[in-house]
């Protein structure tokens, strides 16, 4: 099915917005205005975008600890999503949540999640609950290579496939967790494979390129909406940072691995692809990137200019 | 009043609340035509089918994480864990995502969400089938806690457990389902948070949990009959919110503490009602005794009759500690 | 290869075994003679004698709940056994354990388990532990087709397979977690199938044939000392009985499946196989019966005239 | 004495274990080349190798049970958990096998298994990476648990850890890593289950558990040079087996007691301290005024430092609740 341009402009525009959001937060981080910690997102910023172009606004996604992308490739306001990064009262979560723990309730994102794995489970709910309640939302989960061999994976997707829950896992293989290859955490190459385990399709897909994670994830979405059950889709993929910042990324990984990653930066060969195309023009791309990096720029400055929680709201809404 | 069991009066609850609120379904596992592990869910797959009480794989994990994403996107689920023993298989779901979700997402989002599992020995279950966990749950702030001793309780707070719009969780005592009781005729709903002081004394408060509140009570009276001392027993019924107002305002009247409860001694939420009542604002000037703890003795559940029972409360051992304290 | 008369007959007894030890604990347990509750091992025993038949004393096995039948096969002593499952301080585990948790570590046998799937990440310690200390030994993990669909499953046998350790998981698929028909609680029709999650052989096997199930093992057991690392072995079988004694298991199947299964009974097939290819008469497997059935008979009541516990004894052996 | 950060002790501790024998093994998340998450490992990997140093999958039941069974069958494993908060992940392991194994199969095993993990807030980590759940591992008994307070004890008392035959959970104050401080020359073994009084001194005990340690001492010599208040510090340094005698003299001698504790107040480890010292032979009888407890406000830890700062225990609440029992 060929694609409109809207919708593939779109699409450049949010992987854009991600990573010039996430090198604010690299630079805000390194400058110490962020708290915490930080696990950046810049170079699979393909996956979360080819994945939420499926959505509808009441569709459900689950997410990681490395979230950032997922929540603004679904919709979320960047300006919310940095304050709570700054752990201002502004922030989405009122600065109680922080990097790891990001939600958007009224946009179907049912939070990031600081235990790998976690989201999971989460997300077969969300399914169960579209089915019980007759609706056709779908739930896209994200999880990463390594929170494939937690066993609220397993648990997760057996429920999903036997339930027949519309429920799309995304595995986002970026070869490693934190600094472990994934040959040295799973002897199989391919985390799609297990969908065998559940007799559930399992797709694997280029994750780098953007218009292939959407085409895939389309499919499983519509069998999913459908009635189809749960599908796996496999995106391979690469940080091109360290697992947060702070880790320089070098000690489990070689120069060249990373530079030839990076050759494959999943912007920059999307907007090559839509210049060489004719959608768009070298100068309405430079536009473009310069509007995105204003408005993340605009969205420090809302986080910065934004006021501390005050102490004791911490005491605040643990319950109704 | 009208006669059931506790068993009967959990399933009461949870047809009712299924007529009234179509959102309102269960999961877990044989809950369905097999009628739950213990027998007392018969009829409510008979009468709701298959998509209201729907038996699931062994999977604690995706059964607890299914009650809570069900829960955050307008569904009221009331999901079992058969034993309470089998938490620690969903310990992270239940620990750091049912019990986090509203406040570290900033309270953008409501989670009635009721779980319901069993505790308590007295079966020869052994060690992995006879525990009494709840103090795990109370120590995680975000999980309301349930222990219903009586059975209006078992009805009338798991009704409210299943409105209530957070996380709560009910613990049911095993070895009560069979036992006889009284309820209130027509529906009624016992509000969360609320101690009943079942039994009104001067001479030694016993804060009772669960099953103790029956075992209490009997001491209660028996003492009363025999020696004329009159002991007042509470039962906080929720642990989290806890009533301390009513805790501490029975010992500054009796001036003598013993608290009853089936956890493990050590850290369990005896310790914790004896923290609120020592700590300033509480019952401390009024203490004329050292306060005492009956629980499970802190070794794991043994399982030949003789062992479980020297390591599990029971009246004669609360009785034991009562006199330690009123004859200090 | 063809077996010794003397290793078939071994099998056979083991089997037999098995089933007048259950059938005993059948009988006492409604007479109230046994605390609590116990899961009977009856129609099932091919699996844990086809497996057990390839292990060395040395070997490691790991158990569930329905474990009395893996703890004979591996050797332990009826009369502890019973003990234990009376409660009395004879027991193996001095009445402590009970019916759920018996094991013999003397044999290898690190223990019966009342958590479903508990067993399996032990099982894979056990395997590191001979692969670190660098002997042969093998552990073989009994599980059902139920626990199969536990966390724990997946993280233990990801981590047997990344690892390449010596154990062999054995899938009792008796069809039925408690109430619950293997078609309601997967999708999947063979647990086997599920080895390719981790990339390691799979192989499916009658689990009422202790010859199939003994060639099966055997295989996946030499590859395993030989440092080709695990295997997932499902043994098809039955349980005859209700979940536990108590459960008529008439709800969830119709009387039909359970007589067709009965047809199937391991012993009586075998028995009959011996006898036709003359390995024993038919008088010599009475006898052998008689004496089987004596020694269970003796071992209820070594386990009635055994004293009960004081109950002081429950406070010691918390620690060493 | 030498200087040495906290993480260099904990690596010393290791290192010198494993070297004295070859069946310790070191098994968890980026424990390897990586140095482990907070990096105070780098340079075991190197010196022992693969083998000894071992990668995990993200895993923790595994991991957990891997250690078990490893310990069951001749190893002497040494297992990480990267943050307490993963506990519930490996909570069966846990809870109902590592703990229970040596009694429920009748003391027929040793379990020489060592569980490594940190607890703290302090830096951002929010909800999910900053618990002190220690409370949770107490309350089911079988597992002994260790929390160093010292860079003294962050060595000694894990040597012992790996060395004793039982389970052992030593929790390590992700805070402290960094922090310099000072260790004893040579080899040595801080042995389990004694308590050390820190700094003796007559109006008021404070119990101090980790972190708390510091806190309380640098607030006890405040005091005491400021306004000649003589506080008695006491660190009870394994909570099981607790060492409750140390604690019930110095408060039999003080008279006023507080307790510091990261844990989250609410069936916490610092109120099981304070059912021992209320209870009969204890120290009831020589209390002049009521107890406080100071530990992680009963909410998820948020990620914000105001309130981050306001939620966990600091020096600043301790000597509020001193003075608040103090001038009772
Ligand atoms: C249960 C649990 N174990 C360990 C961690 C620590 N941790 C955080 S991220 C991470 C790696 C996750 O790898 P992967 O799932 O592949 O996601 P990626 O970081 O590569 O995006 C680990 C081990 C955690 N947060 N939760
Ligand atoms: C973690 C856990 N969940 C639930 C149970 C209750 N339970 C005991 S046995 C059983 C069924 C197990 O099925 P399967 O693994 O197929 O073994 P089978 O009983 O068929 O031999 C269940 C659900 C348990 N013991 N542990
Ligand atoms: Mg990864
Ligand atoms: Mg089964």
């Amino acid at each position: 099915m060929e694609l409109s341009k809207e919708k593939k402009l779109w699409m450049l525009e949010r992987m854009l917005q991600i990573r010039r959001f996430e090198e604010q937060v690299y630079d805000c981080f390194l400058k110490n205005k962020i708290p915490g910690f930080a696990h950046l997102y810049i170079g699979e910023e393909a996956v979360a975008v080819g994945a939420c172009a499926n959505l509808r606004e009441d569709d459900f996604i689950t997410s990681t600890h490395r979230g950032h992308g997922h929540l603004l490739a679904k919709g979320a306001d960047p300006d919310r999503a940095m304050a709570e990064i700054f752990g201002r009262r502004t922030g989405y979560c009122l600065g109680r949540g922080g990097t790891m723990h990001i939600a958007d309730f009224s946009l179907g994102i049912l939070g990031a999640n600081g235990i790998v794995g976690g989201g999971l489970p989460i997300s077969v709910g969300a399914g169960w609950s579209a089915k019980y309640r007759g609706t056709d939302q779908v739930t896209v989960c994200f999880f990463g290579d390594g929170a494939s061999n937690q066993g609220a994976f397993h648990e997760s997707v057996n429920l999903a496939s036997v339930w027949n829950l519309p429920v799309i896992f995304v595995c986002e293989n970026n070869q490693f967790g934190i600094s472990v290859h994934q040959s040295r955490h799973q002897k199989i190459k391919d985390v799609a494979v297990r969908a065998k385990a559940y007799d559930i399709p399992g797709v694997i897909v280029d994750g780098m390129d953007v218009l292939a994670v959407y085409e895939a994830c389309r499919e499983a979405v519509e069998r999913a909406r459908q009635g189809g059950g749960p599908t796996i889709v496999e995106c391979k993929t690469y940080r091109f940072m360290g697992h947060h910042v702070g880790d320089p990324g070098t000690v489990y990984r070689d120069k060249e691995e990373v530079e030839a990653w990076k050759e494959k930066c999943p912007i920059k060969c999307f907007a090559d692809k839509l210049i060489a195309e004719g959608v768009m023009t070298a100068a309405e791309f430079e536009a473009l990137d310069k509007r995105v990096t204003e408005q993340m720029l605009a969205a420090v400055k809302f986080a910065e200019e934004s006021p501390w929680p005050e102490p004791e709201e911490a005491m605040e809404g643990l319950y109704v | 009043m009208r006669e059931v069991t506790y068993g009967e009066a959990v399933r009461e609850a949870l047809a009712e609340e299924m007529r009234r609120d179509k959102m309102v379904a269960l999961i877990g596992e044989d809950v369905g035509p097999y009628g739950g592990n213990f027998g007392i869910l018969k009829g409510l797959w008979e009468e709701f089918g298959e998509e209201r009480v729907r038996d699931t794989p062994i999977s604690e994990v995706a059964i607890v994480g299914a009650g809570l994403g069900a829960a955050l996107t307008g569904m009221r689920p009331v999901v079992e864990i058969m034993f309470c023993d089998f938490m620690g298989v969903a310990g992270d779901q239940l620990l750091n995502q049912v019990a986090k979700i509203r406040y570290m997402f900033g309270g953008q989002v409501e989670v009635p969400l009721t779980i319901r599992t069993t505790l308590g020995g007295g079966r020869s279950s052994a060690a992995q089938h006879s525990q009494s966990l709840h103090a795990i749950i109370c120590h995680v702030p975000g999980i309301k806690v349930v222990v219903p001793g009586t059975h209006e309780d078992a009805k009338g707070l798991l009704k409210a457990a299943i409105r209530d719009n957070n996380p709560v969780m009910v613990f049911e005592h095993k070895m009560m389902y069979n036992k006889k009781g009284f309820i209130p005729e027509g529906e009624y709903v016992t509000p969360l948070g609320q101690a009943a002081v079942r039994r009104e004394g001067k001479d030694l408060t016993i804060v009772a949990i669960s099953s103790m509140v029956y075992e209490s009570m009997a001491l209660a009276e028996e003492l009363s009959a025999k020696e004329g001392i009159e002991i007042e027993v509470v039962d906080p019924r929720t642990l989290v919110p806890l009533d301390e107002e009513t805790i501490i305002n029975s010992v500054r009247k009796t001036g003598r503490l013993v608290v009853a409860d089936e956890g493990h001694e050590t850290c369990g939420f005896a310790a914790e009602i004896i923290r609120r009542v020592v700590k300033v604002g509480g019952a401390f000037d009024y203490l004329d005794a050292p306060i005492e703890v009956v629980g499970t003795r802190d070794v794991p559940l043994p399982f030949s009759p003789p062992l479980e029972n020297y390591v599990i409360p029971s009246k004669a051992r609360i009785e034991e500690a009562v006199r330690k304290v009123l004859g200090y």
